[in-house]
């Protein structure tokens, strides 16, 4: 779970304690007031906690901005008297939709939490992904004529004719990229000694991979683990261990 | 082992994706008790303890992978480590491409209140859901349904199939007619009326 | 087989690409000398007789193959993989090698306006295009070509020239200045003028 979840958010006010979700909950099952809410504290904390974070996760505000209103739709009809209420339009229809919305929404919970407990159960179910490595010993069989060279003619001109850039997923191979090994890679290459060169760092890589560890190695400069020199424009880069220490998690553990 | 059994092993690991009988059948030529036969052997060779990659059964079909003992290592292999869990949205978004599927966006959003386009690119990027053709309605939206790799990952035997009906998940859960009881009590407490719905579809 | 080779066993087989020694000892975590004693015993478990994959010493390191008394049946099974219809996509990409291969992945891309790479994958699997040497400019890319199989799938008896002709695809289409500038993209990589279409050849 995020931890800006909105459902997370930690309520302190007078009727309730507790998490937003729980208020939620009891609200529906009639355990706590609703009259006796102050959704406006609920918001003011909400926002204080978007401040504390310094950073707004949309996902998070826009669960937190339907499930808030939904909240204060259900209490403005408690508050309104039942006159009130006839004169709003499709009041009835409101409250159904509602209901029908926080019960297909709690179903969807249910199953995510289902799906969560289950990834926990079974584990780490590793497999290939793709073809193996080596292709099987190509046989040569008989191939029927299934192919029509017109469809390719027919192809062909569709592929011309493409007037503009029409939307079509790109679809972009994975490449792996072990960068959790590479940062390590580079660490012990630093660690063991008093200072090395990124070449040295990055002997036996393959280019993809030195690419990658060049990131890294930014990356480690940034929080200061590393420090790099050069002395000219494509001269050797020398790296030692900067300031701060490595984190003690590390993937290749 | 037998040929046939090393037939099956090969097929098994030439394989992309998990093959059911029909296909080792047409691939291999075995009839049916030669098969089953085979993929007992099968079984037995690459049983946890005594081999490295294990039979699975395993959406609708059977597969080879890395055993529990192994998995660690090949996750390191394949740099699946660092890969950050699944994020509450992206949960509740797979849940519902999984029993809904094949969903649009929209409905995604409808559901679960709010919009689901980032947790949509996110399971998509991490092969859990894929594109299932564009619905044949106003505005022809794409569509979504989880993938074989969902069923791997989460070690369904059967698919979809083998997820608990939607009725049976959480006891307390209040169904749509529940939530509306509570809702009229709670307004009637309140000295509000709301008058009983005419016609309620049953929701499951 | 011990645990050690188990794990050897399990990193060669989620691979995608054959693993030297050094990738083995940095996922498995063995020593040296472990490693050699794991790939012994996973070579004698996988060799040709007693096992349908078989462990092969390639160039860049070690890696499992599906051993030759399964051809049949692996061919068998691609075959069917290769039965179902071709995607738009691939079907865009093939005409592209068709009728200006060799291509390298960048060219076919600029001329389908969109990235080939699962494209030009999904053909090799089906063994409907294949590798045809590098190109000799910047960056040295890969080129592609049809194969024979291409040509009997698409019954063209005699190869390339068996396709229709260019010169039918062009004047009645619009935009003709894309087409052409497209076209020129595609005629150098040939090193075919296109102000010339007689130059193609008419064959039936």
């Amino acid at each position: 779970m995020s931890p800006s979840s909105a459902l997370a958010l930690e309520l302190d006010l007078e009727p309730f304690c507790g998490p937003f979700d729980l208020l939620l909950a009891l609200v529906l099952r009639d355990v706590v007031d609703l009259g006796e809410v102050p959704v406006a504290d609920v918001c003011l904390l909400y926002l204080a906690q978007i401040d504390q974070e310094g950073e707004l996760d949309l996902e998070s505000a826009s669960e937190f901005l339907v499930l808030v209103s939904a909240l204060l739709e259900l209490k403005i009809r408690l508050l309104l008297t039942p006159d009130e209420v006839d004169d709003m339009p499709d009041a009835e229809e409101a409250a159904e939709e509602l209901a029908a919305r926080l019960a297909e929404y709690a179903r969807a919970q249910a199953a995510a939490a289902w799906l969560q407990d289950r990834l926990a159960a079974v584990g780490l179910r590793v497999f290939r992904d793709g073809p193996p490595a080596l292709r099987p010993p190509r046989l040569e069989i008989e191939d029927e004529g299934t192919g029509h060279p017109a469809d390719l003619a027919d192809a062909l001109r569709r592929v011309l004719t493409r007037s503009e850039e029409v939307a079509e997923p790109i679809h972009v191979l994975r490449r792996r990229i072990p960068l959790g090994r590479l940062l390590q890679h580079v660490r012990d290459a630093v660690r063991s000694g008093e200072s090395c060169t990124f070449d040295e760092a990055v002997r036996g890589l393959s280019r993809t991979e030195q690419a990658a560890a060049f990131w890294a190695v930014l990356d480690l400069i940034r929080s200061g683990e590393v420090v790099a020199r050069q002395e000219a424009p494509f001269a050797p880069i020398e790296l030692r261990a900067g300031a701060r220490r490595a984190p003690v998690v590390g993937v290749a553990a | 082992m037998s040929a046939n059994a090393r037939v099956i092993e090969a097929l098994l690991f030439v394989a992309s994706e998990p093959l059911d009988e029909r296909a080792l059948a047409l691939a291999s030529g075995l009839s049916e008790p030669d098969l089953e036969e085979g993929l007992q052997a099968v079984g037995l060779r690459h049983a946890a303890g005594c081999s490295g990659v294990v039979l699975e059964r395993v959406a609708e079909g059977w597969a080879l992978r890395a055993s529990d003992e192994t998995a660690l290592a090949c996750a390191r292999l394949l740099d699946q480590l660092s890969q950050r869990p699944l994020s509450r949205a992206a949960l509740e978004t797979l849940a519902v491409v999984a029993y809904a599927g094949p969903v649009s966006r929209p409905e995604i959003g409808r559901i679960r209140g709010v919009a689901a386009d980032a947790a949509v690119l996110n399971l998509i990027e991490r092969g859990l859901i894929e594109e299932a053709g564009r619905a044949d309605r106003a505005g022809n939206p794409l569509l979504y349904r989880t993938t074989t790799r969902f069923d791997r990952v989460f070690g369904l035997e059967e698919g979809r199939h083998s997820l608990p009906p939607l009725d049976e998940l959480g006891d307390d859960l209040p169904g749509a007619d529940e939530v509306r009881s509570r809702l009229q009590a709670m307004a009637a407490t309140q000295g509000v009326s709301i008058e009983e719905p005419a016609a309620v579809e049953q929701t499951t």
